[in-house]
């Protein structure tokens, strides 16, 4: 029997082919060039400066007002964007581009690798803030030296051939690396722009010059930013829609509200409980994928989590159908490993793989306490208080009392929870002072290494303190493995480690929701929540 | 016999909230001494500084100068803690009979209160037994102990503020017009008891009141004080009989008669004009604003109190 | 009068620096920085980013830097959103507030003061019970559920007013009322109070003794002497209601700068923080001094002193 | 008239029956309570009150449910249901369609009885279909101005009716727990902590405020400095302050409320001192010799107590209220555990499909306040001198 | 000539939250045209309320419950509010004891004084606003031009009780009744306010009814005295009788209890003993019978009548009762004695 919660995304699935089926239609059909749409965001983003910010509520804005070498479509799939075709020399290390001819500014100047060199080399200037520096600077050659001042200017390996062709070094092959590029972080800045006001220059439409599909006419704090069609655009025959205007909306049931008396057109981020009224009752929902996966970390420094056993325990005593059907009632994939579905390498995704776990979304509550008692806490005798932490959101806050109880009944031990503000969270956990906490990954680029690698030695978000020379070895030999085919082999081997590890505890793969009118065609939201507009078009109600 | 109180010169200022440094002139310069078992009389119009002086000799107001001998001990700068002691001789009883009992306690708390204050007695059964005493001594009786104050009525509420007053037994009352709140059937009841408390256990009355005719009858010697200074000092008989300063003359023929007016009979001439603001006090003598006999003189100069006959003493130019 | 005044401001400025002091302290004692933000900045980047805020120096530079600033009506560079001064979020959002501000106190006053009135003018009667009755909902059910429900009936249901935004003046309507939800019914209570204990006054009395009717002893002899104690907790009053409301700007999604009293703490924005904060006591003091100026105009009895 | 001789003999009059005062001895409380029993208002409040603690002591006693027993099948049921009667199908009965679109069997008095296995969803024909003993019925989603329908294998949809939530007489949280015992353990957190903080917030203002009203001038300025001040910062700060020093909890909350509420008290009780201490009988006790202490102890507080605890009465409302906001930002009690406030902030987002989860904490805390509020005011004229005979 | 002003059996009780306070009962008596009457009596004795229940200004607690008040022979007690209000401030005024809270603060004196003109006259601004000047200088208020602009708190209290009585003559009312207008006053201050009522009377038609506590102010003023205890009158006479041969008990007591200015000091004063009667529960009989040295039995049973002592002269006690023993009974052994 097929569950509720698979066909729910095998639904989605089919959604996304028939807006794949309407955009080739849409070719036929000529569609309204002046259409304006009404779209609400959930928050401001905390900037707009794409070699600064990483703020995920920026991700409307850069996905319509940039384009970086390459692009996703409707699909998901990395296609040239600034770039027309490029060539990655056989060590995997140096990747060459060839620009568009016919590359402008939002302002009608000329775009050229130039431009390139120094939109990156300023995310690589400290002065500049970037919070997404490390996108280079682990990559490129000779960036890391540089970001901390120790390496020259000149060393950095990107170069401009010509005013058409860049090309950029990395220290060690990354197969993934496509995805990577297509991260705003490596979209371009008009330097005069940027120079004329460092800080400022994205807070006023006359110097908010951008290269994408969409220009920024105005923008007013805390209320919206309009855009409008960027004639310049090297695409700009394609941009059907003349005007978009994005509104903050902070309270979604707000939103919802405005959406259904006609205010606005679309929005993000339905209000979980509202779903099941929607899916059955309004054809402008969509459901779709999303590149993320909800875990919770659990502190492997401390006893008795730093044991496997006792984490693979509380792994399996969750009844994730529970979880998903009635607590989170948003349509989610019960996973206990890292990888979330999206990946597809020779036809086939990459999570297809976690079958030979055989894993149940249901409790496996036997198992769980056999496990509880091999560890040592035979029927949860003698384990301690288990801190449950999560940070002040209501959705989370649910989920954790449903987890509470579960643990407590399926394995008898005591579970007490703790709520924090995020920034006092946030600090706690990576301080590592927590039993087991809220958290989760989204993906920056559509590759299983952007999950497999935050669990390394040395990364940053590995906020578990998980540290096994084996699963950093593997990863290591992933980077720098250039065949493709190979490189999922050894990431599976890599998941596998997690798996039998479980440096943090899975719960479920996330999607996307989003509501539509249903007369905006031809739109996508693609699985790492990229929204573009840039093809879509209003028909005709 | 040296006097159980004595004053000397008080001055007591208030400073009014705001700019340029103004003060309440409220009393300037007043002397005055008590022998034992006596009354003295101190009566005015509102705002000439009688209760001031009443305040500051019980040092609830810090006199700005001057001083206060109790017993022939200067009390005027003592600290609460040397004070305490001497507050046993020295008592005072209140205008309002309303505002002066604290509405949340039992009278017999209230009464009692002095005697915990300065640990008279060891034993409960020795306060209830020395308040019941005391009680009974300003006609209230035992039932009346473990009553609350708003359920008596103003002459009876006045007896228990004078139960408070004396049952420390002191060698002087201050009675800040402890009769003018009351209704006219009632005055005569308390006058009656503070003069044979008097006559009963020797102790002095500072009485003070706007009425003349009650102080005249209360008192041994009367003193007129107006603006914050003593304008005539004499015996009480005088003052009627003999009044010198032309405000005790005017105050005198303000009083309404108690008869029926004769036809064709108007009364004299009585005072005109306001009572002058204590904030900017009229130079000279205090009174010249009124006064039908002012001459240059009293614009500029503050007469002093002089002694103009024997036990008459008198602040008038006119002298 | 100036002597008054210039030692009011002296006040005013202590005060206000006191509250600067304490903000100040207050912020950089609780835990969380101004970058921790979703994910974790690698630690290159975050020292960078202490290095641009200068957050690396000693705390009492940091304090003065901060204060020089303030001199010059400089609230500094926000730290979370980037390019944006806290100056911009002050000029961005408090126009809104303010609108929506005043046209609350308006609205609340020319409803609370007529309602407390005939409340006591009919104490006792159906009118006053319900009133009182409306007015005790009015402070006890809050003002989320107040707007929540506003909405639904009037934007979602009967589709009289826009869900969000202020687009038009019909958008104004509904947070209007949400917000002056609480005021209202205060100033309701404290109009029905004054004025039932000002009708006990012998001047009314008086009035009545002239032979004026009842209307006129209120319009012409009540109402004035009861306002001032209204007058006296107007001040406060408007200067919350001037500064917006969390709450109300984020149901009516509404670009004010209420909502930064909330999101700026979260976000542990510093500047923000102290400027928001600096600029609701700034505009609570002097609303309180403009309320005692007011009320020497209605009360000829007090001098400014 | 006929007049008698004996009327014309003189009568003594002593003294006894001359200072005889009438009426019944009524002590203060008495006197209090006296004049609270004539305002119906305020009576009705107190016994709301009283009504509210004994159902927040004994009530969970009489559950059948506890606080924090989760019932994942029955998830954000209301108190009343809509039901279904299934017909046609080997063993009739009715069924319920829950908010996320699930069908759990109920009986004829209105307990639930079970979920009812879903078999697929039939995405075409717009329906979900279940497994009742056998007869495979469906959620009709297929017309959107019907709604959705129960329908039998013929397509046509059942008869309904509404019965009263017989399990949960409240309905269930959004993890299936009960409403009504939730809000029993609720009441007794909101109440506690309302007590003890407006009680804590009465000590602090008393002294606080006595203090700088007994002593006046530039202390008192200094002290009312502070004061404003206190009330110009956000709470927020505070309340994040506290919540790293202290960790969050009961402990926390009452902190929290204590560090900010005592302001409005300290007023006030400053405001009540210092128009007490000019009076007579302040005076009077400082001439006994009276102590400073025994002054403030004996005659001050004691005469501004109608104020104090009037605004101590409103401070109970606050609160409750401002436990809701500090719960939400994590301050306070940990999870299962819930106040009304709590129960309020969860059910906020979900208001628009699961109304009465929102409905019965917020009817609750609305409750508390007009009690409360009406108390208050009942005290108010109780308590004011002016009222007294 | 018929009366201006007759009170027939006027009861009025407050009502509080301990019961009720029968604060006057039962009461009656006359007043003719121009004539001065003054009530004298404690606080508490109803003098106040006597006339504010005929003028329709009880608080809300107090109602009238029975009798009635002729005033030019119609009855006040039934008439419609808003007859009654054409007859306030304008046939009948009041001026109150505190000049101080009396007047509102808030207002210029001038708008106070001239307010009565407007309810009750159609005249212009202007003319009102040179009346109300007039009437000021008439109450001897110095720059009345100029003071009209002026608000209450910048007054003394006697000025201030200057522009009371300006207020209610300003209509020339057929009635003024002064609720104890120089209490609140100091001596000398009581003086010229006595003085001006004095003078003002001599060129007025108003009858004034001088409501007092202190018969020393009443004797200067008024022709007839009312003198009233525990909601009841005791005694009425004319100004000479009342001092001269005082018919009651009580006023006896009154007369006897307060010093004057050349009392011997050695002599006791004669206080009345006791304390006034609760009006919540009054004694059965006369009120007065519990602090009454020659009370007999009766008077605890029943309240006596208004027995006549002289044509102008009635008291209300038993001992003047035809029926009463003249021995040991003061009235009549020294009515036999003057006889």
């Amino acid at each position: 029997m097929l569950s509720r919660r698979k066909f729910m995304y095998s639904a989605a699935a089919i959604l996304a082919v028939l807006t794949l089926f309407a955009s080739c239609g849409a070719k036929k059909v000529a569609p309204v060039a002046t259409g304006k749409i009404v779209f609400a965001l959930q928050s401001e983003p905390d900037g707009y400066d794409p070699g600064i910010t990483n703020n995920s509520f920026a991700s409307p804005f850069m996905n319509q007002l940039f384009e970086g070498l390459v692009t996703y479509n409707a699909l998901g799939e990395i296609v040239p964007g600034n770039a027309e075709s490029w060539t990655i020399s056989p060590d995997g290390k140096v990747y060459t581009f060839a620009l568009r001819k016919n590359l402008k500014w939002s302002n009608g100047k000329p775009l050229t690798a130039k431009d390139y060199r120094y939109s990156l080399m300023r995310v690589l200037d400290p002065k500049t803030g970037a919070r997404y520096a490390d996108m280079l600077t682990v990559y490129v050659v000779g960036a890391e030296e540089y970001f901390g001042g120790k390496g020259p200017k000149e060393s950095v390996g990107i170069k401009v051939i010509n005013d058409y062709s860049l090309q950029i070094t990395l220290k060690e092959p990354a197969p993934y690396y496509l995805g990577i590029l297509a991260m705003w972080v490596y979209s371009p800045v008009n330097q005069q722009a940027v120079e004329a006001s460092p800080e400022r220059w994205t807070m006023d439409p006359a110097t908010f010059i951008s290269n994408g599909p969409f220009k920024v006419v105005s923008i007013k704090m805390g209320e919206g930013v309009v855009l409008q069609k960027n004639e310049f655009y090297w695409n700009a025959d394609a941009v059907k829609l003349a005007e978009i205007n994005f509104r903050f909306i902070l309270e979604p049931a707000t939103a919802l509200s405005a959406f259904e008396k006609g205010e606005i057109d679309g929005f993000r981020e339905v209000p979980a409980s509202d779903i099941p009224r929607l899916r059955t009752g309004s054809d402008a929902f969509h459901i779709l994928p999303a590149f993320g996966t909800t875990f919770y970390d659990v502190n492997t420094t401390k006893k008795p989590y730093s044991d496997p056993k006792v984490r693979r325990a509380l792994a399996l005593a969750l009844d994730r159908d529970e979880l998903i059907d009635n607590v989170l009632q948003a349509p989610s994939t019960p996973t206990i490993a890292l990888v979330a579905p999206g990946y597809v390498f020779g036809g086939v995704d990459f999570t297809e793989a976690h079958k030979k776990y055989g894993f149940s979304s249901k409790a496996s509550v036997e198992e769980a306490k056999k496990l509880l008692a091999e560890a040592g806490f035979p029927d949860g005798k003698g384990f301690p208080v288990l801190e449950l932490s999560y940070y002040t959101n209501a959705t989370v806050k649910k989920m954790v009392e449903a987890m509470q109880q579960m643990w407590e009944k399926n394995l008898n031990i005591k579970v007490k929870i703790k709520v924090q503000d995020w920034a006092i969270y946030y600090a706690g956990i990576q301080k590592l002072d927590y039993d087991i906490g809220a958290m989760g990954w989204g993906g920056d680029y559509l590759h299983p290494m952007t999950f497999l690698q935050l669990f390394t030695s040395s990364s940053t978000n590995n906020n578990a303190g998980y540290k096994n020379p084996e699963y950093d070895a593997l990863v290591a030999k992933t980077i720098n493995e250039t065949d493709p085919a190979k490189a999922v082999e050894l990431m599976h081997q890599v998941e596998d480690i997690f798996v039998r590890d479980l440096p943090v505890i899975s719960l479920y793969s996330r999607s996307n929701t989003i509501m539509v009118a249903p007369y905006i065609k031809n739109w996508a939201l693609t699985a790492l929540a990229n929204l573009y507009f840039k093809d879509a078009y209003i028909e005709k109600k | 016999m040296s006097p159980v109180l004595e004053v000397r010169d008080l001055v007591k200022r208030f400073p009014v909230r705001g700019p340029g440094r103004k003060v309440v002139h409220a009393v300037e310069g007043v002397s005055f001494s008590m022998p034992q078992g006596e009354t003295l009389g101190l009566v005015g119009e509102s705002g000439c500084g009688k209760s001031t002086v009443a305040r500051s000799v019980m040092r609830i107001y810090e006199p700005t100068s001057g001083s206060i001998l109790l017993d022939g001990e200067d009390i005027t700068r003592m600290g609460e803690r040397e004070l305490k002691p001497r507050r046993k001789k020295i008592q005072m009883i209140f205008q309002d009979p309303y505002a002066s009992l604290n509405a949340r306690m039992k009278v017999r708390d209230i009464v009692a209160e002095p005697l915990l204050a300065h640990r008279v007695f060891e034993s409960q059964a020795g306060i209830t037994e020395a308040v019941r005493a005391m009680l009974e001594h300003v006609g209230l009786g035992r039932q009346h102990m473990n009553r609350y104050p708003h359920e008596f009525s103003g002459g009876q509420r006045q007896r228990i503020g004078i139960a408070r007053a004396l049952i420390l037994n002191p060698k002087v009352l201050i009675c800040d017009e402890p009769i003018s709140a009351l209704d006219v059937s009632i005055q005569a009841q308390v006058v009656n008891l503070l003069k044979s408390i008097q006559r009963e256990n020797g102790i002095s009355y500072l009485f003070i009141a706007h009425d003349l005719a009650m102080v005249r009858y209360m008192s041994h010697s009367v003193g007129v004080m107006y603006l914050g200074r003593i304008v005539e000092k004499c015996e009480s008989a005088e003052i009627y009989w003999r009044p010198l300063h032309p405000y005790t003359k005017g105050l005198l023929d303000s009083i309404p008669s108690p008869k029926p007016p004769r036809p064709g009979f108007e009364k004299g001439a009585s005072i005109e004009g306001d009572i002058p603001s204590p904030i900017s006090p009229p130079p000279g003598c205090a009174f010249h604003t009124r006064c039908r006999y002012v001459k240059a003189e009293c614009r500029e100069t503050i007469p002093v109190l002089k002694m103009v006959e024997a036990g008459h003493e008198v602040a008038c130019h006119l002298f | 009068m100036i002597w008054y005044i210039a030692k009011r401001i002296a006040s005013m400025f202590a005060t206000l620096f006191v509250v600067v002091l304490l903000t100040f302290l207050l912020m950089h004692s609780i835990p969380g920085g101004p970058f921790t933000a979703e994910r974790r900045l690698p630690e290159s980047v975050e020292r960078a980013l202490v290095k641009k805020y200068k957050l690396d120096a000693p705390l009492h530079v940091q304090f003065f830097d901060y204060v020089k600033g303030l001199l010059v009506f400089d609230l500094g560079p926000s730290f979370k959103y980037e390019g944006r001064s806290v100056n911009e979020f002050i000029t961005e959002g408090f126009p809104l507030s303010s609108r929506l501000g005043l046209m609350s106190i308006v609205f609340t006053l020319f409803l609370a003061l007529p309602l407390g009135s005939i409340s006591a003018i009919k104490s006792g009667k159906w009118q006053d019970i319900l009133i009182m009755f409306l007015a005790t909902m009015g402070i006890t059910i809050p003002s989320f559920v107040i707007a929540t429900g506003l909405m639904y009936v009037f934007s979602f249901r009967l589709g009289w007013f826009p869900v969000f935004g202020v687009s038009s003046v019909k958008g104004y309507i509904l947070p209007m009322i949400a917000l002056s939800g609480y005021s209202l019914a205060f100033i309701t209570r404290l109009m029905r109070s004054s004025l039932l204990e000002v009708m006990g006054q012998d001047y009314i009395r008086t009035a009545r003794a002239k032979g004026l009717s009842e209307t006129g002893i209120v319009l012409k002899h009540a109402l004035r002497n009861a306002l001032i104690p209204v007058v006296t907790i107007l001040g406060p009053t408007l200067a919350s209601l001037l500064t917006g409301s969390f709450v109300i700007e984020k149901i009516f999604a509404l670009p004010g700068m209420g909502i930064h009293f909330v999101t700026s703490i979260a976000n542990r924005d510093y500047t923000a923080i102290m400027g928001i904060t600096i600029f609701y006591a700034t505009i609570l003091v002097a609303m309180v001094f403009i309320v005692d100026i007011f009320y020497v105009m209605i009360d000829p009895r007090i001098k400014l002193q | 008239m006929e007049i008698t001789a004996v009327p014309w003999d003189k009568i003594d009059i002593e003294k006894e029956t001359m200072e005889t005062i009438a009426g019944e001895q009524r002590s203060f409380a008495q006197d209090v309570w006296y004049r609270f029993k004539k305002r119906p208002s305020a009576v009705a409040g107190f016994c709301v009150v009283i009504l509210l603690v004994l159902f927040a002591v004994f009530g969970p006693l009489l559950s059948r449910h506890t606080y924090f027993e989760q019932n994942l099948a029955f998830v954000n049921i209301p108190p009343f249901l809509k039901v279904w009667k299934i017909e046609g199908a080997g063993t009739p009965g009715s069924a319920y369609i829950t908010q996320n679109l699930k069908l759990v069997e109920v009986s004829k008095d209105g307990r639930l009885v079970a979920p009812i296995p879903f078999v697929r969803e039939d995405i075409s024909k717009k329906r979900i279909l279940f497994d009742y003993s056998g007869t495979v019925v469906a959620i009709d989603y297929s017309d959107r101005a019907q709604g959705l329908r129960l329908v039998g294998t013929d397509g046509s949809a059942f008869l309904t009716k509404k019965v009263w939530n017989g399990t949960y007489l409240l309905g269930t949280d959004s993890l299936g727990r009960d409403m009504l015992t939730r809000l029993m353990f609720g009441a007794r957190i909101s109440l506690t902590v309302a007590f003890i903080a407006a009680f804590i917030n009465l000590i602090i203002g008393i002294l606080y405020g006595g203090i700088s009203g007994y002593l006046g001038g530039n202390v008192d300025n200094a002290m009312m400095r502070v004061v404003d001040v206190i009330s110009t910062i956000p709470l927020t700060l505070y309340v994040i302050l506290i919540m790293v020093i202290l960790d969050s909890g009961f402990l926390s909350i009452i902190v929290a409320l204590s560090s900010v509420y005592w302001v409005s008290m300290a007023r006030v009780v400053r405001g009540q001192i210092m128009a007490l201490k000019e009076q007579e009988f302040v005076l009077a006790a400082r001439t006994i010799g009276t102590s400073p202490m025994g002054i403030v102890m004996r005659h001050l507080i004691p005469n501004s107590l109608g104020p104090i605890i009037v605004t101590a009465t409103m401070l109970i409302p606050t609160a409750i209220f401002v436990e809701s906001f500090m719960s939400f930002i994590g301050l306070g009690v940990s999870a299962p555990m819930a106040s009304w406030g709590t129960m309020c902030n969860d059910a906020l987002e979900t208001m628009k499909s699961t109304p009465h989860q929102l409905f019965a904490p917020a009817f609750a805390i609305c409750l508390t306040m007009f009690s409360f509020n009406f108390i208050g005011d009942g005290l108010r004229d109780a308590l004011d001198p002016k009222l007294r005979k | 000539m018929a009366g201006l002003l007759e009170v027939k059996n006027l009861t009025t009780s407050f009502f509080t939250q301990n019961g009720e306070v029968k604060a006057v009962r039962d009461i009656s008596f006359s007043l003719d045209q121009g004539e001065v009457l003054g009530i004298v009596g404690e606080s508490g004795s109803g003098k106040s309320v006597t006339f504010l229940s005929i003028l329709g200004l009880l608080a809300d607690s107090g109602r009238v419950k029975g009798g009635q008040a002729l005033f030019n022979g119609k009855d006040l007690i039934g008439a419609g509010k808003s007859e009654l209000r054409k007859i306030r401030g304008n046939d009948i005024s009041m001026i109150f004891q505190d000049p101080m809270s009396s007047l509102n603060p808030l207002k210029l004196i001038g708008a106070q004084v001239a307010e009565s003109l407007e309810i009750h006259t159609n005249l212009g601004r202007a003319e009102i606003r040179r009346k109300a000047i007039m009437m000021l200088e008439r109450v001897r208020i110095p720059e009345a031009a100029k003071r009209y602009n002026s608000y209450p708190h910048e007054f003394s209290g006697g000025m201030r009780q200057r522009v009371m009585i300006a207020m209610s003559l300003i209509c020339n009312p057929s009635l003024v009744i002064a609720d104890e207008p120089t209490t609140a006053l100091d001596v000398t201050i009581q003086d010229q306010i006595l003085k001006l009522l004095r003078e003002l009377r001599r060129d007025m038609q108003s009858a004034i009814v001088f409501i007092s506590h202190d018969l020393s102010v009443i004797a200067g003023m008024c022709q007839r005295v009312i003198v009233m205890y525990g909601g009841m009158i005791m005694e009425e006479a004319s100004i000479e009788e009342l001092f001269e041969t005082p018919a009651h008990p009580y006023t006896m007591g009154l007369l006897r209890s307060i010093p004057v200015i050349d009392q011997d000091k050695d002599s006791m004063l004669e206080p009345i003993p006791g304390s006034p009667p609760d009006m919540l529960a009054p004694p059965a009989g006369c009120p007065f019978v519990v602090r009454c040295v020659h009370a007999r039995s009766i008077c605890r049973e029943s309240v006596p009548p208004y027995n006549t002592v002289s044509e102008t002269h009635r008291s209300r006690c038993w001992l003047w009762s035809s029926d009463a023993p003249v021995s040991g009974n003061i009235f009549k052994e020294r009515g036999v004695a003057r006889a």
